[in-house]
């Protein structure tokens, strides 16, 4: 495609009461040499879109750029189509509504937002999409549970390929051993069947899924699109080819023999909800010990949840199951007393109905800390303190106490998460809400053959949760999501909604890959970094980097990229110091020619420049908000968007102080314990590399404070100025920087 | 209303008695409270209230029988059903309080002026079909005694005085009805269906 | 067999209809969205921050907002409501209400009507806390980026901001319209409004101006909001230094919403760190009948109890007095855990007040069936409901929850053909 | 607008003054009463304590079964007879089994009912049948000026909450003394309990509780206090001179029936008024409406 630039003035909104118009388009036809240039009072209307319209028909024009408002308005009345690159010059929003009319330096600035804009379409392709040659559109379920098996049905039901394993030698996960569920349904009153059978029927119903039991996955190598997958059956091994992977194994009843306290091992009546649950399912519920049919049963809640000791977390399942259980006894003796030792009973939502239910048929729920359990002979005998008493009580003569035991994510099992010593560490961490790292479980579900661990990355507790409220399936190995009690602790019926919202971004993943293009956040994107082997000198930067495990290693230590797990932030092209990794739309010489293009005025000019890189998903709608909003900022500073500031290479501040720039400032996103970082790590990232430029500069004799960096979110719109300003102040002090004019 | 008076030693959890209660009219509508203190605070009368509703059922469920039947709480319920259109379980409270006092008088625990005092109104209605206010004071004190009388009758006087006065509480009771009798073989059908648990 | 039809509609732009629509979109199908509102966003756009990272719903949203304009595939139409429904799975018929903006697609959003406009509004944003020209943007964050103009406020005869714009983009005549959809399969994500608790007699919400729930308290914390972040007094605008959070307003009651909301303990709690941190010292108490801190969210109850001044009070709020000379609150409740009755008295009052599915009153026009509370229990073939039209459920687990509901949309117009 | 009356038995002997001043500007306002034949007394709140709740809506459903062949809706004054007849009737209407089970209680005197009727509050009657607008129309002599704390007492507004008006802070009664053109004061304590019937058993707390009452009408300065409760004026109006006593108080608040002042209001004969009746003395407050002894 050639190259032709048309650039839209348009002097609507009072741009053009602010602004010089035809010097603006000087910049363009002079010093640009753009071929087409016109200016207009109202483009976004349907005669200024013609006009577009009809230099794109009539004038072959590729690339254009529209001077005027923001790109989060209008976007819709400026398409032009996918064959044509478009760029906005945020005059108004980030010009005209933030500095004072009519004035030199105002002008200045938006003639230089033009000519950064100008100088990126220069070094600026179109992207073409990585395609991949076969890609797989079938998607691996790994766990045949519930929440397994509901994926699976539901990638299959949407018309794709499912494989779906499963360790043990029949499907169904807990429902095997389950008597029955908590409602899942209005009026949400009674336990319902597990629905077993018609599942693992429907399942076998479906020519598109494929069931591998007794199996295991050996190795998870490629990539979305691509993954290949060894699975282990008894001795032989199977090769399977899938586009992407649902981890949906689920998660495992806390250790028993770790609730001594409660009486477990003391007597075999004391017994797991698991336990009590397989009592339910052989028939009438028996005591073990003699068989003798219950009468008293007490159940004992955050039998080691909520208990800094063994489980911090609240495991969300177990008052419900509990609720479940207990009306079991009910239901087989009306007259059995039943008792429910709790903390605070979380039957959340509708789930209220069921826990009303359980007390209209008398169970007895009392608020209490239970400080022992005894065998008395046979019998056993809770003491607890009852908190709305407050008085110590005991429940006597009970055959059998039942402890909610919690659960615990099958991500963390093989590391025995808590419990243990090591992790009694993390115990008393998570006691200070001190941030737990992200270690990567040494698990051994998925195998995956990633350079940056085998399996999925763990949030807290070792559960692979997103960390992100608005987006629960955000991963961090693309096209892998983790489905169901596995991602955190929840309940049946959320298992059941989880593991179909995983199905299809699993199903998306495939989509977006076959086309190419990105998944979430930058979904769509068709641009993938592209490495010049030739020049790279093993650092392993990009490699250890890559927020997203994308890049594996040769054992040389060269990068092997892999475009599908890609998801388009750049981290690795920040990262590499021999800038070998760009973007056709985005890369370290475009941006380099970007900031190179500011017009920097002579020292005695006394105009200081201060360049900004504001990260395009939090800073750069909070500049827009701040000129919506009117407030005022310095007329010092240029502003520069990135994808993420894990994409800030070292030499841009390197080129920003040897072109005479006075201050670099970097906004990005909060990082830390909850980061808002929609690449997890950009700003982190970018504060360690910076922390290597303060030397540099240290030693160049500049002061390191021209450079700073912070971090802001969209709502802090109204700070961004004072920081803006604050940070000119203070280079202003600094006076210009020497190196200006070399 | 207090905290519980209630021995130090740990109280046993003791389902039986809790069966006698929810055996009541209303019974089983208590199994479904859950402890939040609505009642309590809702209560017209919680400051002389020896304990809540909520407090009631706790009682019954370590099986303090005594301390159940000997408080004041059902005797105290002034029938201005707040409670009862609070209660988030929609517990009518109220009527478990008839409940209970028909359960305190029935065994024996009538030994509270309010227990007189029901049961000289319901003679009223027996007698007459309707209620005559002078009837009902007369039967009250005739059945509370002397010392009663002699205490409350100065207390009383300005109030029987002015409403004598102005024409509202007239000398002679009312006729009984004419359906009395009919009026007796309902209640009496309606309680023998209540004693056989055909009421619900 | 007729046609089928591959597209689909999604009541609702609030952030469970907006995520519907968008993966459904990002998986290749074209959706429709219908929100009445004359923006995007419902519920969320009205939050300050979310539980439990604090971090602020407009992030999510510009990225949601940023996928739809880089999506062809997703069409929206504001201030439109879906009158009727028929047809069956892969071929519906819908018609669709649009009422009139009063300004037309020429709006640039300079905010000149606005500038002129003599006319003021409740802004129904900030519940009513403070005013808006009657040519207003929504909010800041207003998606799509265009005025409304509000007629019942307007001044009779007034035709000052069809002057000012040099667009011509104010039509004063707009009239309301109707248009038809074909779509394979509907996602119903209405959503859900704060429970009315005027219905809450007892604690005299609307009687009592320093009594709020949690809503308001949204908008008194956000920069955006009427006092601009700063948590104040209604009746006189003062700095607290006292405040409750009464749970379960409406909630666990079978006077009111028989389910438990599942989210208000969590907002409580964030609000309270909203309180934390403007007022370092202001007595915090917390009056409950349980804290369902479901799962890892105990993280942020543990760090809540752990702030000084925090007091949790197991008993519910039996009822609010107040001082009107003062507008001083006394929250009448059992101390349970201390066996006592408790008069404490407060500056401000927040009633957790809890969620009421939009189709308690407005109901989807097709066969379904509700619980007791009006949330959508069944569908049909080929519409199903999401988010917490659903059940009531945190902005999470609504995004889950519509992200599932995409994929029975898509099995909806997949399975037909 | 016709209707079964049932008067209760209050209206025999204390409330004597509901009775004449209601049955006045009924008739005014076009409320046909025809009073149920042989009724008998509704078990106030006394008879669900001593022979339970179900023998006790038997015995008031007698009542119902007598009022039904003249299928006219049954007008109650009297709140706690309001609250059995109507939860009764509602049981009627509602739950087969209690039906099936009370006519045969019913039938073993040969009578029947079959939940044909409504049981209605006077207040309910006048904001929904008669209207705002009709009691206006009536008014000869509007109550301009006169402040009236509209005490509605606790189990009128509460028996179905919501169901016609807000069971803790009701707004028409309020709305029918604006009718009457007099001004309705705040008074936060309109439905609070007047302590009942501990008036003979436990003084103390009809007194205190009438205290309260009167000094929230008194803080809002209210003229009068108007009630559609015969026990809450009976407690209100007999105990006030005890309340003053206990508490030093030194300002009277008068208690009338809300229908003395619509008879007032109506501009009828002074029997009608009833005033007589009255313990405190409520002339100094209405007479500048023209109301002397």
């Amino acid at each position: 495609m050639s190259k032709k630039i048309g650039v839209y003035i348009c002097s609507g909104c009072g741009i053009g009461d602010a602004l010089d118009m035809d010097a603006l388009a000087k910049v363009a036809t002079k010093e640009y040499k753009v071929p087409v240039c016109q200016k207009n009072a109202f483009f976004c209307g349907k005669e200024g879109v013609e006009i577009i319209k009809k230099d794109i028909a009539e004038n072959e024009v590729t690339y254009v750029v529209i001077a005027g408002c923001s790109g989060r308005v209008n976007y819709d009345v400026f398409n032009f189509g996918p064959s044509v690159v478009l760029e906005r010059v945020n005059l108004r929003e980030r010009v005209v509504w933030t500095q004072e009319p009519d004035d030199e330096d105002t002008q200045m600035m938006a003639e230089d937002y033009l000519r950064i804009t100008l100088a990126k379409l220069k070094n600026l392709e179109l992207p073409e999409a990585y395609v991949l040659e076969n890609c797989s559109r079938r998607v691996m379920v790994v766990g045949g549970g519930l929440a397994g098996m509901t994926s699976a049905l539901e990638v299959a039901k949407a018309g794709y390929e499912v494989v779906l394993v499963e360790k043990e030698d029949s499907l169904g996960g807990w429902l095997k051993k389950s008597y029955k569920i908590a409602p899942l349904n209005a009026p949400y009153t009674d336990p319902e069947d597990t629905g077993l059978e018609a599942r693992v029927k429907e399942i076998e119903g479906k020519s598109n899924i494929k069931v591998y039991t007794s199996t295991t996955v050996e190795k998870t190598a490629g990539a979305p699109g691509m993954f290949d997958v060894t699975l282990k059956q008894g001795g032989s091994t199977v090769e399977e080819k899938v586009g992407a992977v649902i981890l949906a194994t689920g998660a495992v009843p806390y250790e028993p023999s770790k609730l001594g306290h409660l009486g477990y091992g003391a007597s075999p009546n004391v017994v797991t909800q698991m336990q009590f649950e397989e009592l339910a399912a052989k028939g009438a519920i028996a005591r073990p010990s003699d068989g003798k049919a219950v009468q008293k049963v007490a159940f004992i809640q955050c039998a080691g949840s909520r208990d800094q000791e063994h489980l911090p977390y609240c495991s969300a399942a177990c008052c419900v199951e509990s609720i479940k259980q207990a009306l079991y006894v009910k239901g087989q003796n009306p007259e059995a007393a039943v008792y429910v030792f709790y903390k605070d009973i979380r039957s959340s939502g509708q789930y209220e109905h069921f826990y009303k239910k359980a007390q209209s048929e008398g169970v007895m729920f009392i608020k209490a800390d239970v400080t022992g359990v005894a065998d008395d002979g046979g019998n056993l005998t809770i003491e607890a303190n009852d908190l709305l008493m407050g008085s110590p009580t005991m429940a006597d003569e009970l055959d059998m106490v039942v402890l909610a035991n919690g659960m615990v994510p099958t991500t963390a099992f093989e590391d025995a998460a808590y419990g243990t010593e090591s992790q009694d560490e993390a115990a008393c961490a998570a006691a200070d809400a001190a941030p737990v790292p992200a270690p990567i479980i040494k698990s051994n579900i998925l195998n995956l053959d990633y350079r940056q661990g085998p399996e999925l990355p763990s949030l807290k507790y070792g559960f692979p949760d997103s960390h992100f409220i608005c987006f629960p399936y955000e991963t961090r190995r693309t096209g892998i999501y983790a489905a169901g009690s596995v991602r955190r602790p929840m309940d049946m019926s959320q298992a059941i909604g989880d593991a179909a919202g995983a199905a299809l971004k699993a199903v998306q993943c495939i989509e977006m890959t076959d086309k190419g293009a990105a998944v979430h956040p930058r979904s769509g994107d068709l641009s993938f970094p592209d490495f010049q082997m030739s020049r790279c000198t093993q650092c392993k930067r990009c490699t250890e980097e890559c927020p997203f495990g994308a890049i594996n290693e040769d054992e040389k230590g060269n990068p092997l990229p892999n475009p599908t797990r890609c998801r388009r932030c750049g981290t690795c092209m920040g990262a590499c110091p021999e800038r070998i990794i760009s973007f056709k739309n985005y890369s370290v010489p475009m941006m380099g020619n970007m900031l190179k293009s500011i017009e920097i005025p002579e020292e005695d000019e006394e105009k200081p420049r201060v360049l900004i890189f504001a990260c395009e998903n939090d800073a750069i709608p909070a500049l827009d908000m701040a000129g919506i909003n009117r407030l005022q900022y310095s007329k010092w500073v240029r502003i520069i968007p990135v994808r993420c500031l894990g994409s800030l290479n070292l030499v841009w501040i390197n080129d920003a102080m040897s072109k005479g720039f006075d201050g670099v400032l970097l906004l990005g996103c909060k990082h830390g314990d909850d980061y808002q970082c929609h690449f997890m790590k950009g700003s982190e990232l970018a504060g360690i590399r910076l922390s290597k430029v303060s030397e540099t500069l240290d030693r160049l004799g500049l002061e390191s404070e021209r450079v700073y960096m912070t971090e802001i979110n969209v709502m802090d719109y109204d700070k961004v100025p004072k920081i803006i300003d604050e940070f000119v102040e203070k280079i202003d002090k600094f006076g210009p920087n020497p190196m200006k004019g070399f | 209303m207090t905290g519980f008076n209630v021995s130090s030693g740990p109280l046993k959890y003791d389902t039986e008695f809790a069966k006698e209660i929810y055996a009541l009219e209303n019974g089983r509508h208590i199994k479904k409270c859950m402890q939040c203190g609505m009642c309590e605070v809702s209560c017209a009368t919680r400051k002389e209230m020896d304990y809540s509703p909520r407090k009631m059922f706790l009682l019954m469920r370590t099986g303090q029988r005594e301390e159940f039947f000997n408080s004041n709480t059902m005797w105290m319920c002034s029938t201005c059903l707040m409670c009862k259109a609070r209660c988030p379980r929609g517990i009518p409270i109220v009527d478990v309080m008839h409940d209970l006092k028909c359960y305190a008088i029935s065994e024996g625990y009538t030994e509270r002026p309010q227990a007189t005092f029901y049961q000289a109104f319901w003679t009223e209605i027996w007698n007459r079909g309707k209620m005559f206010e002078g009837g009902l004071v007369a039967r009250y004190y005739l059945k509370r005694g002397w010392k009663e009388i002699r205490k409350d009758a100065f207390e009383m006087k300005d109030f029987g005085m002015d409403m004598m006065k102005h024409g509202r509480i007239p000398l002679k009771p009312p006729k009984s009805i004419k359906g009395l009798q009919d009026v007796h073989k309902i209640v009496e059908k309606a309680k023998a269906q209540l004693q056989k648990g055909e009421d619900r | 067999m007729n046609m089928v039809n591959k597209s689909i509609l999604v009541v609702g732009g609030g952030i469970s209809g907006l995520t519907a629509a968008i993966e459904a979109a990002e998986v290749g199908f074209e959706v429709f969205i219908v929100e009445k509102n004359p923006y995007l966003g419902g519920k969320v756009t009205q939050i300050n921050q979310y539980f439990p990272k604090l971090c602020p719903p407009n992030c999510g949203l510009e990225i949601n907002f940023r996928r739809i304009r880089s999506n062809p595939a997703v069409k929206f139409f504001t201030m439109a409501e879906v009158e009727s429904v028929s047809g069956q799975e892969g071929n519906f018929d819908v018609t669709v209400k649009i009422n009139p903006r009063y300004v037309n697609e020429n709006c640039t959003a300079c905010g000149k009507c606005a500038e002129v406009c003599p006319a003021q509004r409740a802004n129904d944003f900030n519940y009513g806390l403070d005013k808006t020209k009657a040519a207003y943007l929504p909010h800041q964050f207003a998606f799509p980026v265009k005025y409304v103009i509000d007629a019942g406020a307007c001044q009779e005869g007034c035709s000052k901001c069809v002057e000012a714009c040099q667009y011509n983009a104010i039509e004063p005549d707009m009239q309301p319209k109707t248009m038809r959809l074909n779509v394979g399969s509907i996602v119903w994500a209405t959503g859900w409004k704060p429970y009315d608790a005027e219905k809450l007699s007892y604690y005299g919400f609307g009687r009592y101006p320093n009594v709020i729930t949690n809503v308001i308290m949204e908008r008194l914390a956000a920069k955006n909001g009427p006092t601009g972040g700063k948590i104040l007094r209604p009746s006189d605008g003062k700095e607290i230094k006292s405040i409750a959070f009464v749970q379960c307003a409406g909630s666990r009651d079978e006077n009111h919403l028989h389910a438990c909301s599942s989210v208000c303990c969590m907002a409580s709690l964030k609000q309270a760190t909203y309180v934390r941190e403007q007022y370092p010292d202001a007595q915090i108490y917390i009056y409950y009948i349980d804290i369902r801190a479901r799962g890892k969210h105990e993280d942020f109850f543990i760090k809540v109890q752990n702030e000084t001044n925090i007091t949790l009070v197991k008993g519910k709020a039996g009822e609010i007095l107040e001082d009107p000379a003062t507008g001083q609150l006394v929250i009448v409740a059992e101390d349970q855990l201390k066996q006592e009755l408790t008069e404490q008295k407060f500056d401000l009052v927040v009633l957790a007040t809890g969620m009421q599915p939009a189709t308690a009153e407005t109901k989807v026009p097709a066969e379904m069936t509700y619980d007791e509370d009006g949330y959508v229990a069944a569908g049909i073939p080929g519409i199903c409901a999401a988010g917490c039209t659903k059940k009531p459920q945190d902005v999470a687990a609504a995004v889950a929850d519509a992200t599932a509901a995409a994929l029975r949309a898509i099995q909806s117009v997949r399975g037909q053909s | 607008m016709r209707y079964s009356f049932y008067p209760g038995c209050e209206m025999e002997g204390a409330a004597v003054p509901y009775l004449k001043s209601f049955e006045a500007v009924a008739h005014v306002l076009g409320i046909e009463l025809k009073e149920i034949p042989d009724w008998n007394c509704c078990g106030a709140t006394v008879a669900s304590g001593v022979i339970g709740d179900y023998p006790a809506q038997v015995m008031s459903a007698r009542n119902l079964a007598l009022a039904e062949p003249e299928g006219a809706d049954i007008i109650v004054p009297c709140s706690s007879c309001y609250m059995n007849l109507a939860i009764t009737n509602r049981k009627f209407k509602e739950d087969g089994h209690f039906r099936q089970m009370a006519n045969e209680a019913l039938g073993e005197v040969g009578l029947k009912y079959n939940g044909s009727l409504n049981v209605r509050q006077v207040i309910d009657v006048m904001v929904n049948d008669v209207t705002l607008d009709g009691i206006k129309a009536k008014v000869k002599k509007p109550l301009t000026g006169l402040r009236v704390a509209g005490y509605v007492g606790c189990q009128t507004p509460r028996v179905f909450p919501w169901e016609f008006d807000d069971p803790e802070q009701p707004v028409f009664f309020d709305k029918i003394i604006e009718a009457m053109g007099a001004t309705p004061v705040k008074f936060p304590m309109k439905a609070r309990c007047c302590g009942s019937s501990h008036n003979l058993t436990r003084t103390e707390i009809v007194t205190e509780a009438c205290y309260n009452i009167i000094t929230s009408a008194l803080d809002d300065q209210a003229h009068i206090m108007v009630t559609p409760c015969p026990m809450c004026q009976m407690n209100l109006d007999a105990y006030q001179g005890k309340v003053k006593q206990h508490h030093k108080l030194n300002t009277s608040m008068p208690v009338l029936f809300f229908t003395q002042l619509m008879a007032i209001a109506f501009d009828l004969p002074p029997e009608a008024w009833a005033l007589k009746h009255n313990i405190v003395s409520p002339y100094t407050a209405l007479a500048k409406f023209g109301v002397s002894k």
